[in-house]
């Protein structure tokens, strides 16, 4: 049993294929995904008019972790709905992960 | 006129928009909203190709032309007034002049099965026109936003977006399924016809109640969007519509017809459009153009903006 | 008798059962569920309604009279012989009142394939006594639980309740689309029927299996309502029924519609009065009321408890 | 052979391989695709039953004697085959027995639209082959299995798994529903025949859509297969099918029921057998069964399959 | 980035609206919803007879979460089928939760 | 307010009763699901015909996590596209959870 991250990243539907893409390439080696609704002072995302959210989670090493963190704040968090956080978990076969 | 509004469409979505108002738990599951869509689509296309095949040449090239105009001009005169006189961002503008030169296909079937009601004959090829008339709007906004920003953010090439656009589910759905009914003919469209045309305007009185749940609860967003957009979203259709109907009957199209290009031209897009927005242009606020489009154009269109384009054609035409 | 258990609506029922005692992973995707209850709401309401515009006042207001009467004085005693029979506490008691005084649209709907099976004819405005008889009781047994109860914990005043239970999703439809079929009468009814009446017992047939799943797994619940709860879910129905089909006899309602009647005084509401009972009645139990009314109650009046009503109108009206 | 490429239900699966080449955003709702594959299940158990009820005992035996040989022999020589020439692992050669000796609803579904487009009868009673041939062979797949694996990790008993295959959602469904169609008869047929029979071919288009953005999906798997596979995934359908349309008109049936028999031979499961592979085969590949079975087999039968089973049919019979 | 809390809520569908209208009542920022199905040693959420879950999570301030937590307590835990539990994340922009 | 676990597993949708039958016997109060999709390396799990994946998440003490967990490597994890991981979180009312 290992020490990993579990990052996640809540934001617009629309743009789940892109985010994917980007975080495959930063060196994520899978991540699982969920449909979500959501609400702040900024957004109503919470139905299919203005559009829903999505939820993708990714565990991985803190270094991959922090830069998949950068790219978002980069390229998508100023301009579009969307937070991102992680914390530490203990995941099994760390070989699986990074 | 009283006959449309009593009709069980627009009654669905006046009865969506009060449980709305109402608070009303009712809530349709987001598959059912993403089913009924992929239906409405299908249906639309699969028996716009079918009517197509039936058609001439002839009978189609012009009214195409004045179609394919139409949603090239209303985009650059829409960006021009909201940026001139709306005093909006540059994305905001070319959010909305993708908005409004693209098309709605719900507004269109609201409008066949109004003409259907009344028994006053529609081209069958109509399908087609809003086909066309789908994506070149939202290009034009978007290159329109990227002239005229300095700090484009949004690197995606017009290309890229367009190939998206192409293959957006709308258009997909709606082109694919054109060349479907076209290539299936007659023996194909009877096959398919029990789903796709005989329950058709039933599962468009579901989705008008769908609308009207949301159209309901974007009510409350209309003072963001001001006086301005208030007065846009309901004075333009009808200088849309008027427009359009006129270059239907240039065209050569009857006055049915002529009446849908119009309503075409008067409606605002919320699939495509949005869609595309909110990648392309992310800058550009959705409170401006989901609730012009939605809580303005849409309802305005579907309760008294088809019976009064109805009349100007008939003004028009006689 | 024999005819009404071999129906598709009723064997698709038993096979939801045959499918949970087997453990089969079947399962219906929850968007389908909700999708199939706003359609039958949605049908029941729109051709209800329709009818409705073609019946006289005269006709509908004594089978309406009788109507709300029963659905008034069922929770009374029944939240009497809960508490002083049955031991509940005093929020249980309430919650089974309501749960028995409401009514249930899928009895209803299958209580008219019957009729229509047996080419009986059912005064076409029974939807209507559907809506009114709805919410009356689920208000009766929460304002029961406020009286009775010293420690009340939930302190929404009944007009809220009311407020929402008027707004909530099975009676907004219900009620919505009685107006709207009334309003858009017979030229609208034509529009949707289609969608909202040909198809109806297929539907229909899909939502009892989908229930008989649920039955089903819920058998195994039943030793937790004791021999006392079902006793009373299979008698208190042939009560109910018996004095619906009498009162609907009084009010001058065919045998057919009497009949209606008194299923509808039979069947136990599975939709409104839940959701509103874990709201205003949280320390009510859900084995209780779910368990009688889903597990007991609701496969009774499907399988045995429609073919029954129908001998005993015929005994009181030959 | 043109006019069956023409039909919507082909171009809506070829549209759905273009769109997910085009890596078009389309998609379906996982409830849609849940409620199709429940729909096409019970509209062709209930219409088989009901045929089913009108045929008689001598016409069916020998078609059914002949159909359970077919998913007996065809597994087991697949088994062999892809040991011995494919050198794949124990459980890659048993999973893809189960799935080619098993049969796919879907393929055979437009194998009937197919005959029915070219006015050929075909015995109402097959769906009821379609019901006994989707489950042996996954049983003697997984036996296999276990039969020539060391290292047999999975020890849930076959019994169990006979037993979760058959209360397994679509042999379930088919079964129950030929039950309830045989026991309904022509009176509860009719009742029903609205939603399950009229719009059939829609719901099958719309089934073949999703069916083939899958399908595209997974072309750019076809090398991880390798050559072997595709030959084989094309290959022996031709094979089955032949065989099966020669037992069929042994069996006496007319020339429709044997190529839909030869059908059904040729068809790989994709509902049944994934799912039970998955428990029960875990160490087999999805890769191999699914590439296989979705991208080779089904496709190719679809499209070109089912005209080339009936011209050997033609050749055969004439 | 900085510390913050991510409070999990799991309980019945029906109380969504109210329980949202609650905590941002109670200060926080914005929630994110899902559904979810459930079961326990007293409750059997997972089909739509018997009703099914939601789970809300929310970012927000170790403050306000305490806040939210007690307020659940007093209004709801006792009462409904329904579990609390949070846990510190790390975010980025931290203005946009508390 | 006490300190518990959160035990995560990700996992194959057909294996869900097994996987929710053996985390009760092993000592488990309760659970609840979501339905995921999901990528990685060896898994596409994200289509009704491949299948998706469900999110089982369980609240528990340490020791019972833990056991969980050697249960689901010894029973799963070599053989399944399965992932699990845990972290500690803060409940309230214990007794609930174990
Ligand atoms: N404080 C919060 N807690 C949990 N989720 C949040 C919070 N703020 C925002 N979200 C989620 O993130 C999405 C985008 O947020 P925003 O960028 O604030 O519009 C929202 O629609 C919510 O789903
Ligand atoms: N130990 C647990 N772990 C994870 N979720 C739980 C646990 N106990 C309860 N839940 C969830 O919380 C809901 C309400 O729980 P309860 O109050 O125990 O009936 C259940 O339906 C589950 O979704
Ligand atoms: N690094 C990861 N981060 C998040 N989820 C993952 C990760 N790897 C695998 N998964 C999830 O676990 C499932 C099974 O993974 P695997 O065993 O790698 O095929 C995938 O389908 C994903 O939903
Ligand atoms: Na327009
Ligand atoms: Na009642
Ligand atoms: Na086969």
């Amino acid at each position: 049993m290992t020490q990993a991250y579990l990052l996640t990243i809540i934001g617009e539907e629309v743009l789940e294929n892109v985010i994917e893409k980007d975080i495959m390439a930063l060196g994520a080696k899978g991540f699982t995904v969920s449909k979500v609704t959501g609400r702040s002072q900024s957004s109503v995302r919470d139905n299919p008019w203005d559009g829903e959210n999505i939820r993708i989670e990714i565990i991985t090493s803190e270094e991959i972790c922090l830069k998949i963190v950068q790219h978002l704040k980069d390229k998508y968090l100023e301009r579009y709905p969307m937070i991102t956080f992680f914390h530490p978990v203990t995941v099994l076969r760390m070989q699986h992960f990074y | 006129m009283l006959a449309s509004l009593l009709s069980p469409m627009v009654l669905a979505f006046l009865l969506g928009i009060a449980a709305a108002r109402l608070k009303s738990d009712l809530k349709f599951p987001e598959g059912l909203y993403t089913s009924l869509t992929i239906y409405l689509l299908v249906a639309i296309g699969m028996k716009g190709g079918y009517k197509l095949s039936l058609a001439t040449f002839d009978e189609v090239i012009y009214p195409a032309i004045g179609a394919v105009s139409l949603c090239c001009i209303i985009p650059l005169w829409t960006y021009g007034l909201m940026r001139k006189v709306g005093k909006f961002s540059v994305a905001d503008a070319a959010a909305l002049a993708a908005h409004y030169g693209s098309v709605s296909a719900v507004t269109f079937s609201a409008a066949l099965a109004f003409h259907e009601n009344l028994k006053i004959e529609v081209e069958g090829f109509m399908p087609s026109m809003l086909a066309m008339m789908e994506i070149p709007a939202i290009l034009i906004g978007i290159t329109l936003a990227r002239i005229n920003s300095d700090s484009v953010v949004e690197q995606t090439p017009v290309k890229e977006v367009a190939r998206e656009l192409l293959a957006g589910k709308s258009s997909l759905l709606l082109m694919g399924f054109l060349v479907i009914g076209f290539l299936a003919g007659k023996g194909g469209w009877e096959q398919v016809s029990p789903l796709f045309d005989v329950p058709f305007k039933g599962i468009l009185t579901l989705f008008l109640l769908e609308a009207g749940l949301v159209a309901g609860r974007k009510l409350s967003d209309l003072k963001k969007g001001g006086v301005f957009l208030l007065a846009f979203g309901i004075i333009f259709p009808i200088i849309h519509a008027t427009i359009g109907i006129s270059l239907g009957q240039l065209a050569g199209l009857g006055m049915g017809g002529a009446t849908v290009l119009g309503i075409l031209a008067a409606s605002a897009s919320y699939i495509a459009a949005p869609a595309a927005c909110r990648v392309a242009l992310p800058g550009a606020n959705p409170s401006y153009y989901l609730t012009s489009a939605l809580a303005i154009t849409f309802p305005f269109n579907i309760i008294v903006g088809i019976p009064i384009y109805h009349q100007i054609a008939e003004m028009i035409y006689h």
